[in-house]
């Protein structure tokens, strides 16, 4: 019984480990550069996804904005049971734009690599380096 | 190549829908306050009309309402802002943005200067981020090349 | 090659299983980063920011030299697109 | 000022690099002259930095005036404080020398954006240096990644295939590290420095601390390509325009190296890095391996750049194995050898930017009789060259020494016997260029056996590019005999507790 409620516990990290490993072996192992970029994305929101279940909190907290019955004149009556945690939160809304960021860097590569070679797999390019090196 | 491909539907489905966005992308920057939102939402938003604006119609369209230059200088003021804001606030005699130190030029008091400079850094963010997708879908689009897309 | 893919994914995947053990439960209102940090956040962000959304205050001011951060990293992004695609039109 | 000088060190190359444009856009000439400015007004702010830190101790400066936990810090003290004049000297070098390098190997439309680019990249390293937060650091390695992938991928005809590399495994080292940055916050719930290294200490028994530590040796592993995560480097160092080599190889690889001795030494204690994971036998071997592999591939290369950037591959295991032996005389070689060895690679890489600059080629089997087309470059590189080797009195020898005594003081035989071998071997590959030189007649001369007599021309490389070459090499000469005050006046203190 221990086994099942540590697994049903803890459900958020099996999600997001396979997500991770999905990802991972698409950067790592996928031929075409297209795919290795949806595999990073894969992972990077896999990360993203661990992030944001460690700002959940069981027993009623609600989003983290302060509700109008709470914004007494100055004095504040919150407890911090009644909202999530906002860091993890904040934390995630930048490393969504840094990996915007890195995906738009990796998509203008890309198109400077097909733009060079007409291909996108990387067998086939390192193929027409090897022949250019030939002749 | 972007071309323009006159389809009556999508153009005028996204003459009512752009100025909507416009106006629902500043509301979520300055209500990013009191409610889910924020400078990089907004600043998505705005930048989300724009690329539409290039899908309904061509780079032409677009270029006649932002200029490659306005677009580059706008991305370096959004940035300039929030940075210029941290430096005032140096300036001003408090810690790198430190704003409750902007209550010297604003009438409100500390803890309400906190809240107009975060005010002031959205704003910085929203246009940096919307110029910046611009950007981005712009020479990702076209390659590179989009300068004989007269009409 | 796909063989060491396997194995680096998989050595990757156990590491991480073998984590969570001790990790806290989903949603544990117990779990340190709800008793730590945060609550001050929670608990006093009216009284010093005079901001409703927690998420607003916490990236723009608590921690707003990582939202500059952020920024300076979307504004390396547009110009790196500039640098590496735009074709001048003297050629 | 000097309070304000951790962060304007920081925000004055930031605010220029938006100010940069917009002056760009004006006129194009104005950027290489404030690029160069805002490079110096650098190390002039990092030397202030460095004679506070010297005088009072550890600098804090809270931003946005929150006390620690809640908000940024920055924490400055001497490890930071040396790192920070490093990087800011050999970017200011590297920018000086820029110019001319640059409007030969770009196109002009781009200069405008390679310099607001080269600022963004500086400020990121600077900013990865003066950080007291873990996640504040995981968004200032990815502004240098960015703006490094960039810079590099403008470089030569393949140079965007080996761009692309280098990006997937520059994220995937991101995101090991954003991953061990995740797992200290789920068991401690901060992100600050000083207070994980505060809260961590009951918890090294965790399953959860262990394997943190394993992702963020992992991830910056791979940021200075320590050797089986080294693939990305020698392409995309050897493809980048030289300016940009220089830089990167002499900075990015330096800063990972801090990044891993701050979590190693401050994030955690000693104790747990060395006793409850086998850090030593592990980074120690996989430096050896990598001291080794860096050079024997230097040893096969005819491309200059390509051999420069295998042995910066063996130099990120010199510097490793002196972190891992785990005693005061092994951490000191290696942060004295992160300062040597920026040095000598900016300097030699300069030189292989000159080459290029005349001669349009650096194969080194075509380089013959070149140094009486460029006495001063050539007589620079042989310098950079010894001290590379490590021959005293140059600046290479005291740090080569100190990791020797290291390795002996933790007696470990094999790494002794490997230092030295490398060493010999980066001895045989400089040694191959030394020959090419000077002792191989010229093959367009045996051609025309008429001019046979005829002395090459000198022909230098503009004053721009020459005295940066030449204030680089002479430096080597310096560091190396000054180098018993660097580590009394800086380093001794930079070593953590426990040792």
């Amino acid at each position: 019984m221990d086994t099942i409620d540590f697994i049903i516990g803890k459900y958020n990290y099996w999600v997001y480990i396979i997500l991770m490993m999905i990802g991972f072996y698409a950067m790592i192992a996928k031929n075409n550069f297209g795919k290795k970029l949806v595999g990073m994305n894969i992972f990077q929101t896999a990360i993203i996804l661990y992030f944001i279940s460690t700002a959940s909190k069981k027993g009623g907290a609600t989003i983290p904005i302060t509700l109008s019955e709470h914004m007494g004149a100055g004095v504040s009556t919150v407890n911090a049971v009644q909202y999530l945690n906002p860091l993890p939160h904040v934390l995630m809304l930048t490393a969504i734009v840094v990996m915007v960021s890195t995906f738009g860097v990796a998509l203008a590569i890309l198109i400077m690599l097909y733009k060079k070679y007409k291909t996108l797999e990387e067998d086939e390019i390192l193929g027409i380096i090897k022949a250019g090196k030939e002749s | 190549m972007v071309k323009l491909y006159e389809n009556l539907i999508v153009q005028t489905v996204s003459r009512l829908l752009i100025p909507a966005m416009q106006i629902f992308g500043l509301y979520v920057i300055a209500h990013g306050h009191g409610s889910p939102g924020g400078g990089f939402q907004g600043g998505c938003i705005l930048g989300a009309s724009y690329i539409l604006m290039l899908a309904a119609y061509d780079i032409a369209e677009l270029k006649r309402h932002m200029s490659e230059t306005l677009n580059t200088i706008l991305c370096c003021t959004g940035v300039l802002i929030y940075a210029g804001i941290g430096l005032l606030c140096v300036i001003l005699g408090g810690n790198f943005l430190d704003y409750s130190v902007l209550y010297k030029i604003l009438p409100v008091d500390p803890v309400k200067a906190r809240y107009m400079g975060m005010l002031g850094v959205e704003i910085g963010v929203g246009i940096a981020v919307m110029s910046v997708m611009i950007s981005i879908f712009l020479n990702i689009a076209s390659a590179g090349e989009h300068e004989g897309a007269a009409r | 090659m796909k063989f060491i893919a396997i194995f680096a994914v998989l050595i990757t995947g156990f590491l991480l299983a073998y984590a969570t053990i001790d990790m806290p439960d989903w949603g544990d209102p117990n779990s340190p980063p709800s008793t730590h940090v945060s609550p001050r956040y929670i608990e006093k962000v009216i009284i010093e920011t005079a901001t409703p959304n927690m998420v607003t205050a916490v990236l723009a001011d608590y921690r707003g030299y990582d939202t500059l951060g952020e920024t300076v990293v979307i504004f390396t992004a547009g110009i790196v697109c500039i640098l590496l695609l735009r074709r001048s039109p003297d050629g | 000022m000097k309070e304000q000088a951790p962060i304007l060190i920081i925000a004055i190359p930031l605010i220029v690099s938006f100010l940069n444009i917009i002056a760009g856009l004006i006129r194009r000439n104005f950027c290489y002259p404030i690029t160069v400015l805002t490079m110096l007004s650098c190390v002039y702010l990092s030397f202030v930095i460095l004679d506070t830190v010297i005088e009072t101790g550890k600098i804090s400066y809270r931003l946005g005036g929150w006390e620690p936990p809640w908000g940024i810090e920055y924490v400055v003290d001497h490890l930071n404080a040396y790192m920070l004049v490093i990087v800011s000297i050999v970017s200011f070098v590297v920018a000086f020398y820029s110019k001319r390098s640059i409007e030969k190997e770009l196109h002009p439309s781009k200069i405008i954006y390679f310099y607001t680019i080269y600022l963004l990249l500086a400020t990121g390293l600077l900013g990865i240096l003066v950080t007291g937060d873990l996640f504040n650091l995981f968004v200032f390695l990815e502004i240098a990644s960015l703006a490094g992938y960039a810079l590099i991928a403008i470089g030569e005809d393949k140079a965007p295939l080996a761009t692309f590399n280098y990006i997937i495994m520059g994220t995937i080292g991101a995101c090991f590290y954003l991953l061990g940055v995740g797992y200290l916050y789920i068991v401690t719930g901060s992100l600050n420095i000083a207070d994980l290294t505060r809260l961590l200490p009951p918890l090294y028994e965790s399953k959860v601390v262990l394997v943190a530590f394993a992702f963020f040796v992992v991830g910056v592993a791979v940021k200075i390509a320590l050797f089986p995560l080294h693939t990305w480097l020698p392409d995309a160092y050897t493809l980048a325009p030289s300016t940009v080599s220089a830089f990167v190889s002499a900075t990015m690889t330096k800063v990972g190296a801090y990044a891993m001795i701050r979590v190693m030494f401050t994030v955690f204690e000693p104790s747990f890095s060395f006793e409850t994971f086998p850090t030593m036998q592990i980074l120690g071997w996989v430096a050896s391996a990598a001291m080794m592999f860096g050079c024997i591939m230097a040893l096969a290369q005819t491309d200059l750049k390509r051999m420069l950037a295998y042995i910066l591959v063996a130099e990120v295991g010199y510097i490793v194995m002196g972190v891992s032996v785990g005693n005061r005389e092994g951490f000191t070689g290696a942060v004295l050898h992160i300062l040597n060895d920026s040095f000598m690679m900016v300097s030699l890489f300069l030189i292989a930017g000159a080459l290029m600059y005349k001669e349009g080629h650096r194969n080194i089997t075509k380089l013959a009789n070149i140094n009486k087309k460029m006495p001063v470059t050539m007589g620079c590189f042989i310098i950079a060259a010894i001290s590379m080797v490590g021959v005293p009195p140059t600046a290479g020898f005291f740090s080569k020494w100190y990791l020797i005594l290291g390795a002996i003081n933790a007696q470990q035989w094999f790494f002794v016997a490997f230092l030295l071998l490398s060493s010999l071997m980066v001895a045989v590959a400089f040694f191959r260029i030394v020959q090419n030189i000077f002792f191989k007649p010229s093959e367009s001369h045996e051609g025309h056996s008429s001019h046979a007599h005829e002395e090459p021309v000198r022909d230098e490389v503009p004053f721009s590019m020459q005295l940066p070459i030449f204030v680089m090499s002479m430096s080597l000469l310096i560091i190396g005999f000054f180098s018993g005050q660097i580590i009394s006046n800086v380093i001794q203190y930079t070593v953590p507790k426990g040792f």
